[in-house]
């Protein structure tokens, strides 16, 4: 037997001897599912990518993406300027490396902020129902009543431009659809035997909500923020692009495109480079997501 | 050992009133084996999770060692009573190996040892040392109930609550699985509630019964008293009748209760 | 109600369907008749009874592989049959029956139009006319206020009544045979027998075939005239309903013994000892109908 | 999928016919930044294309030579007299002026038109109430003497011009009173209402107003004077340079009035499209705040003069749409001086920082609004103040915003532009070099106190500068405190701005003036 | 005993919707309180942005008296309440009109678009979804997958750009921004405020085709935006449903595949396909702010941006109000419209 072979078999044990090979088993098992998914592996390379310029954007980038040459402004594609230069002469490739840092800022902090709400509003309030479910619903209902950006454009507007307000904004109205999300599943999963089981058991609220009711909605929570991320990188573009989100100079990608639009006509590039790799950055995350929710939601489609 | 007074329960309230239990009594002795026996909805099992403590909308009196129980139950009440549910899928946290769903019961209760305590009632359940990291999607019915049964016995508690335990098994599973609670019971002098739909399987493993309808009691009756026939109620008859099998001509006497 | 020519033939049905391990075999060579009379197929779950049934009216998903060396219907082969034709004789020819009638009926229309739309699809009749006629088989599964049922929802109707529901509209079109799938198993034992005693009035009124596919073998054999057993995707044997008792394999033998029952002795049930080599003997059924 | 080609089919048919735009012959259509207007009531106005709506749509009573500033003329005041201790000036009204409802203009008119805009005291009111009229004293300040005669008792004799430029401003329109005053309610003179209508007597006459839209004048037929050559002006609000210019370039519009640089250089090489240019009076500069301990030192002052690349922001980023100026008054204003002492000069900024000991540097914010070529300004003086060894942080922010930071005098550094409000050079050396009181609750704010300039000796200069009642002199007087200023004052004054106008090779006749109010639209021809 | 069914459906029904009237009211009560808590927390002066940059002091005073400033904030808070309750959204500094009457002008234009586009979304998108379900791993169903997948991804103002640059721009063939050509302003009374409607009214075809070619590149936009959320939606509920028994049911019944597909499976996804109509229209609502600051279209989108862009708090909150009420009440109707077809919500 070959040594590959005696891995797989190892993980793939049906008497698995220690917790770790049943956790590993298990995962090895997602693992080759996932990677089935061509698109999704695509995705997850991408995003992968993403890390990995973001954090050596300083090697990768050949210039500062702050620092402005009048002389050189509006140059097109060449072997100095792999993306041309914008309308005050900066390297459009240094920015968009730089711009990936942005990106991740933005959807990491949202998704540290609106996630754990989300899920800790969501299970205690499907968990303990009654008033507590009346109230927080209702909380999480006046905020799903807004449309999305408009609300974060109204915080915006409160809070003044600028990428951390454009964050809080989008963490504000991200989290209630996760409660929601949350809830629902905790609401099934409540009324389960093995709930009543462990509270037979004599287990307390606190250790059935984290211990046996949150990992079960986690993985369909991640899949929808996973979702979710390229709506917030839309989204976090789309108030870049009204002037509402991160503000210049920063090489926010939204920002950048909505300066690009004045110089649309005769200068493409200053558009198309920022704006597609919003299109990339956020088509990485769909197939991810796509993938992940076949694997870690069987309940939906495929 | 159990005793249960006057018992009531009623969901909802003004059109979805609903009331699901009437006025239900019974005393259960130390170390017996207590049936419940009525067709859906005749509040059986209902009455069974008043007494483990998973509904709090009842009224009346349960009392276990003269001890009356309230709505809200210690700590220590769950090491004295436990419980088996009906489906072997749903009463396993499916993300949790054979081994973390028994380890959590010990950890609550601080009770130490761990490992030893689980590959202990592993044992006593039947399923070797190879079934303790599996998942349950890796088990098969049977087995999971084997581990829900372990999952009860491994706090060691006196009474132990039977909801349908065998309903959603084969056969052949249930006679290994009813074998498995009748020996158990004897070697721990449990004192037991079964409830089924299934008279057969009640008077295989039950001292005395008790027939439910529409959440009322019907009657009481012994073991020998249902063998015998020693049937006062025409429901109870009727039921005994259809557990027989199809008999084209028998049915036309049924009424609808 | 035995004719001379059998209403269906099957000759080596075997269904398989792909699985990460490969093709996974859930019947294998089964064949058997049927005239028309009661025959139940009783087997444990996975022992393949339910895909067996729905072979038949070929309602399994796309990617399960079938292949029979004949299925003929009322000398028609089946496996022969357009996807078209194969239409105009579900439900027109051979109904059935499934276990849970919650789910089984369209949640969003209400049971009335569900039955007249069973008739209407194979008759063109007036709107009234088949409403007519659907109020009419309602009271033949003896519903005592077919109008007011008629407007009902499937989540306004009993477990009963729902089943009670789903034979009107399965026996509404007159097929002539009926495939009933663990009918009555989500339901009491009383009204199991009131359900089966209706079905059972109406098929002998009718002179169809019934397949009654259990896992109750005690309620199989008191029901049906003739029982195919079934373990693993295959036949164990096909014995007579009143020879039941009489049988020697140590299958039928082990399921009878490990029942427990009333006036039983409360020691030990019997358990059932598997024998791989059951999976290996084939068992021909291919006999019936006398 | 036949659908989906019918619609297809149904689509291309439509779009076959409907992309052939030209605009009518009658009709001028605009593209103009109109975002700014939040009122039409000449007593409110306030704003760059507010004002051009007056102008092209109310009589005013002065009106100056476009092309000459220092030549007055009169308008709804054929002429005037002033009294010899320079405090009462008495106007001729001019005799058969038609309102565009028909009512005749008469002195009363006038007087009424006036009042008012000291009555509503909304934000232009300062232009006239700085000649001491008060709601007290304006029964007896501004009166009619008869029916074509008004007169104006002021409080100080000032310069002569400096009461006629003010009268030449959007606050000198002549308002209908009948009109105006049937539209009146509780008390308000019918403010509510000119705030979205018209009452007036101009060569065009509003037809429709939707703001941050639209804004549409019809010929006004009972002008007059010169009656307006096409029937009807379109403007249309389009706030986006490229989206003008695709306008322009189709045919869509007539004249495109904010295209930027780039754009600019992009239809430069089209015969059908024409551009011209005219010098505005707003001016571009840098507010260093003297409440920070670096900026109050007059070496950084200097050195952040000698930091500024001029000529490179000129040529690229402004292109043409601004020029290279250093002193507080614009070109075109009496006195205004066109001497530029500063270039970008690192080693000379680095020597006067190191006299204070600041060779390494230190750090300053700026206030940035966040528009075009606000930002692209804010990130060359960046990369010049960086050559120094001054880090400049940007901080963006929406105009309201740098704005009410900027009054409370929390910034570092506010890079702005302020335009003049009436055309005397009072109107800038008010604001740039007078600073009465320098406490924080001081009731008037200009920019000189907004960045902390206490200036005393100054102040004293400008005042004086208002009163001098030779014009030569004056024009001497405020030279000589343009000169100081620009070495001394906290402030960079960078440059002056140019409108760029871009129309059709077939417009003719547009009016562009040294301001706003100056751009007239009546003789345009197409 | 049916009779009584009977009514308790009736007395059921009214009970919960008095319950959701009373949902909604809370929740109305909420949005005001955000709103209002935005409002006061802005860091504009909101004095200055009505009076303006070169006021005097004592017009500045003056102003903040009238605006209410001076009073505690808890009672400028019933005062808000109760005028956004008698409809008086304040006035806009932009327009200097109320807030309320810009927004009524403003909404058709948003309204004409996000109906054209959800017209387009739900006969595109979900017989697209259909199919796909139908046909899993079919050419079509990747195509829709696609599509799905590009509305999920593509920056829609970025979209919005270049099809301006290649429709308008490059190709010739479709009008450019804007709702009708400048020159057409203002001939047609605004009687619904829809553009084609007002010109069928007038019976001004030449404008009537000009409008009709103007909103095709926006319309177009936003409903493949709708397209590909109802479609991807449509496609995981038929999947969902083609499983379910009652399938089984109707197609051993003998019923046409067509039949079960469109008539029992489709019928069923009907009732969750009503919320995410619902909630595809809101989103269309919003998408429009980014569309319609391309397109320059003068709807509530725009309005907004402009407001926020010149921080006009009054405009912004009021359109957020108004945006949030619409949602509110297209919320209800669809919750209405589900109690009316889902017998089992009944």
């Amino acid at each position: 037997m070959s040594s590959t072979r005696r891995w797989q078999h190892w993980l793939l044990s049906d008497s698995p001897a220690s917790p770790f090979q049943a956790a590993a088993g298990r995962t090895y098992l997602g693992l080759a599912e996932f990677l089935k998914n061509r698109l999704a592996v695509f995705g997850l390379l991408i995003i992968a990518a993403l890390i990995l310029i973001a954090f050596f954007a300083p090697y990768i980038a050949p210039c500062d993406p702050l620092v402005t040459n009048l002389v050189n402004r509006l140059q097109p594609l060449s072997a100095a300027h792999y993306f041309g230069t914008d309308e005050v002469g900066r390297d459009i490739f240094s920015r968009i490396v730089w711009g990936s840092r942005l990106t991740l800022y933005v959807i990491g902090l949202v998704a540290i902020i609106a996630a754990p709400v989300g899920i800790i509003i969501g299970t205690v309030s499907g968990y303990f129902g009654g008033l507590i479910d009346t109230i927080l619903m209702r909380i999480t209902d006046i905020f799903l009543a807004f449309p999305k950006l408009i609300l974060a454009l109204a915080f915006v507007a409160a809070l003044g431009p600028g990428i951390e307000n454009a964050v809080i904004a989008i963490a504000i109205t991200s989290w209630p659809p996760y409660a929601r999300i949350a809830r629902g599943e905790t609401i099934t999963i409540r009324n389960g035997d093995f709930i009543k089981a462990i509270r037979l058991q004599g287990a307390g609220p606190i250790r059935i909500i984290t211990g046996h009711i949150m990992p079960l909605c986690i993985s369909s929570l991640i899949v929808r923020i996973t979702l979710d991320m390229a709506g917030i990188i839309l989204t976090a573009a789309g108030l870049g692009f009204l002037g509402l989100g991160a503000q210049p100079p920063s090489p926010e990608w939204g920002a950048m495109t909505s300066t690009g639009r004045a110089y649309i006509i005769d200068h493409w590039w200053l558009i198309t480079m920022p704006g597609t790799a919003i299109f990339v950055v956020s088509l990485a995350f769909n197939l991810l997501g796509d993938g992940l929710r076949e694997v870690l939601d069987p309940k939906s489609d495929n | 050992m159990l005793q249960v007074d006057n018992l009531h329960v009623i969901f909802g309230h003004g059109l979805d009133l609903n009331h699901a239990v009437k006025n239900v009594s019974f005393t259960v002795g130390q170390g017996e084996s207590f049936g419940l026996v009525g067709e859906s909805g005749s509040g059986k099992s209902t009455v069974l999770n008043c007494i483990a403590g998973l509904i709090n909308t009842w009224q009346g009196e349960i009392e276990i060692d003269g001890e009356r129980l309230s709505h809200r139950r210690p700590k220590s009440f769950y090491r004295k009573v436990q419980m088996v549910f009906q489906d072997p899928y749903g009463s396993l946290h499916p993300r949790h190996t054979v081994d973390r769903t028994l380890k959590e019961s010990v950890n609550i209760h601080h009770l130490g040892d761990a490992n030893l305590r689980v590959v202990k009632v592993l044992g006593e359940v039947g399923l070797g040392p190879q079934f303790r990291f599996r998942y349950p999607h890796q088990l098969s019915g049977g087995q999971r109930q084997r581990v829900a049964i372990a999952r009860a016995l491994i706090l060691e508690p006196e009474i132990l609550l039977l909801d349908e335990p065998t309903s959603a098994l084969d056969v052949s599973i249930q006679a290994e699985i009813l074998n498995l609670l009748q020996d158990i019971s004897k070697k721990r002098n449990l004192t037991s509630i079964l409830v089924s739909h299934d008279l057969a399987v009640v008077s295989h493993m039950c001292d005395n019964i008790l027939v439910m309808s529409q959440g009322a009691t019907v009657e009481a009756l012994s073991c020998d008293q249902l063998r015998s026939g020693d049937i006062k109620q025409r429901y109870t008859r009727q039921l005994l009748v259809a557990s027989k099998g199809y008999d084209r001509a028998a049915i036309d006497q049924f009424q609808d209760y | 109600m035995n004719d001379s020519g059998h209403l269906l033939d099957v000759k080596d049905l075997t269904v398989s369907f792909p699985s990460p391990r490969g093709e996974v075999c859930a019947v294998k060579n089964v064949s058997f008749s049927l005239g028309h009379e009661k025959i139940g197929i009783v087997g444990e779950s996975g022992s393949g009874k339910s895909v067996t049934g729905r072979a038949i009216l070929r309602l399994l998903p796309p990617y399960a592989h079938i292949h029979a060396t004949a299925i003929t219907f009322q000398e028609k082969d089946l496996l022969s049959f357009s996807e078209q034709e194969m239409r105009r004789i579900r439900g027109r020819q051979i109904s059935m029956v499934m276990q849970d009638p919650k789910y089984s009926l369209n949640p969003v229309r209400t049971v009335g139009e569900q039955i007249r739309e069973a008739y209407t699809i194979h008759r063109k009749v007036p709107r009234r006319q088949a409403r007519q006629q659907t109020l009419e088989m309602l009271t033949a599964v003896r519903i005592r206020n077919p109008e007011q049922v008629y407007r009902l929802y499937p989540h306004e109707v009993s477990g009963g009544m729902g089943q009670r529901i789903m034979i009107a509209m399965m026996l509404i079109p007159e097929p002539s045979l009926l495939i009933a799938d663990e009918p009555t198993s989500a339901l009491d034992v009383t009204v199991q027998l009131q359900v089966l005693a209706i079905l059972d009035d109406l098929v002998t009124q009718r002179g169809m075939g019934l397949i009654f596919i259990s896992h109750d073998l005690e309620l199989v054999a008191s029901f049906c005239d003739r029982i195919i057993i079934m373990y693993g995707g295959r036949i164990m044997e096909v014995v007579d309903a009143a020879n039941l008792h009489q049988s020697t394999h140590p299958y039928t033998r082990g399921l009878l013994n490990c029942l427990p029952r009333i006036d039983g002795d409360k020691g030990k049930l019997s358990t059932l000892q598997r024998d791989a080599s059951w999976l290996d003997a084939d068992f021909s059924a291919t006999a019936g109908g006398k | 999928m036949r659908k989906l080609l019918f619609c297809a089919f149904v689509l291309m048919c439509f779009t076959a016919q409907f992309t052939e735009a030209a605009t009518p012959k009658d009709t001028l259509v605009m593209a103009f930044k109109i975002d700014d207007i939040i009122s039409l009531d000449p007593a409110e106005i306030f704003e760059f294309s507010g004002a051009e709506y007056t102008a092209n749509t109310y009589d005013r009573l002065i009106n100056y030579d476009v092309d000459k500033v220092s030549d007055i003329y009169g308008g709804v005041a054929e002429s005037w007299t002033t009294s010899d201790d320079g405090l009462t000036f008495v106007f001729k009204i001019r005799p058969g002026i038609t309102f565009a409802s028909g009512n005749t203009l008469s002195a009363e008119d006038v007087v009424f038109s006036l009042k008012r805009v000291i009555l509503l005291n909304k934000s232009p009111a300062f232009i006239l109430s700085q000649f001491g009229f008060t709601p007290e004293n304006i029964d007896k300040t501004i009166v009619k003497v008869d029916d074509n005669t008004v007169k104006l008792v002021i409080d100080k004799a000032y310069a002569p011009t400096f009461l006629l430029y003010c009268l030449t401003s959007t606050v000198g329109s002549v308002v209908d009173m009948k009109e105006v005053m049937a539209h009146e309610k509780d008390g308000d003179m019918g403010y509510n209402w000119l705030k979205t209508a018209y009452a007036g007597s101009g060569p065009y006459k509003l037809k429709s107003w939707k703001p941050s839209e639209t804004l549409i004048l019809d010929s006004n037929t009972k002008y007059w004077g010169h009656k307006s050559e096409l029937k009807r002006v379109i403007i249309r609000h389009i706030t986006e340079s490229s989206t003008q210019r695709l306008l322009l370039e189709k045919g869509d519009i007539d004249i495109a009035r904010n295209l930027g640089p780039d754009d600019i250089k992009g239809v430069a090489g089209n015969a059908d499209i024409k551009i011209r240019s005219r010098a505005k009076g707003a001016i571009w500069y840098l507010g260093l705040n003297q409440k920070n301990k670096y900026l109050r030192l007059p070496q950084v002052r200097q050195a952040f003069k000698y930091l500024i690349d001029y000529k490179g922001m000129e040529q690229t980023i402004l292109n043409g749409k601004a020029t290279v100026h250093q002193s507080f008054l614009p070109e075109g204003f009496l006195g205004a001086s066109a001497e530029t002492p500063f270039t970008l000069d690192v080693a000379k900024a680095k020597a006067l920082l190191k006299e204070v000991g600041l060779e390494k540097g230190f750090t300053v914010t700026m206030d940035t609004r966040n528009n075009e070529p606000t930002t692209s300004m804010a990130l060359a003086i960046q990369a010049t103040l960086a050559q120094a060894g001054i880090k400049l942080e940007i901080i963006p922010g929406e105009g309201k915003q740098t704005l009410t930071k900027y009054r409370a005098r929390t910034h570092d550094i506010y890079i702005g532009r302020w335009g003049p409000d009436y055309m005397d050079p009072h109107t800038n050396a008010d604001t740039f070099a007078r600073n009465p009181d320098n406490s924080d609750g001081a009731k008037a704010n200009p920019l000189a106190w907004r960045n902390a300039w206490d200036i005393p000796e100054m102040t004293k200069k400008t005042d004086a500068a208002l009163l001098e009642k030779d014009t030569g002199k004056r024009a001497q007087m405020y030279m000589e405190l343009q000169r100081e200023h620009q070495q001394v004052s906290p402030f960079v004054i960078m440059f002056q701005e140019i409108e760029i106008m871009a129309s059709r090779a077939n417009v003719k006749g547009f009016v562009l003036g040294p301001a706003y109010d100056s751009n007239f639209y009546q003789y345009t021809t197409k | 005993m049916l009779q009584l069914f009977t009514i308790r459906r009736v007395k059921k029904a009214t009970h919960q919707t008095v319950r959701l009237l009373i949902m909604v009211a809370i929740t109305f009560f909420g949005l005001l309180f955000i709103t209002f808590l935005i409002g006061r927390v802005v860091p504009i002066d909101p004095v200055l942005a009505v009076v303006g940059d070169k006021a005097s002091p004592e017009v500045y005073q003056q102003a903040r008296l009238a605006m209410g400033l001076d009073l505690p904030v808890w009672r400028q808070f019933f005062i808000y309440m109760g005028s956004v309750l008698h409809g008086d959204l304040g006035t806009s500094v932009l327009t200097a009109k109320p807030v309320l009457q810009d927004i009524l002008r403003v909404f058709p234009a948003t309204l004409e678009l996000a109906v054209i586009a959800t017209c387009i979304g739900i006969f595109v998108g979900i017989p697209l979804g259909v199919f796909s379900a139908v046909k899993r791993g079919s050419f079509l169903d990747h195509i829709t997958r696609v599509i799905g997948l590009l509305g999920y991804s593509l920056p829609i103002f970025w979209l919005g750009l270049l099809a301006l640059i290649v429709f308008y721009a490059k190709l010739d063939l479709l009008p450019g921004p804007g709702r009708i050509d400048v020159f057409y302003e203002d001939i047609v009374d605004p009687v619904t405020g829809i553009m084609l409607i007002d010109c069928i009214i007038a019976r001004e075809w030449d404008i009537f085709w000009n409008a009709l070619a103007h909103i095709i590149m926006p319309a177009t936009l936003l409903g493949y935006y709708s397209m590909a959320y109802l479609s991807r939606m449509t496609r995981s509920f038929m999947i969902e449903q083609l499983r379910q028994e009652y399938i089984l049911t109707a197609r051993v019944k003998g019923v046409a595949e067509w039949r079960v597909i469109w008539g029992h499976a489709l019928g069923n996804c009907a009732i969750p396909l009503i919320t995410v109509v619902a909630l595809s229209f809101g989103t269309l609502l919003e998408g429009s702010v980014l569309t319609e600051t391309v397109f320059a279209w003068p709807g509530l989108g725009l309005y907004l941006t402009k407001s926020l862009l010149n921080a006009d708090m009054n405009s912004v909150l009021g359109s957020t109000i108004v945006v949030g009420t619409i949602f509110l009440g297209v919320n209800l109707f669809s919750d209405f419209l589900y109690k009316v077809l889902d017998p089992r919500a009944r």
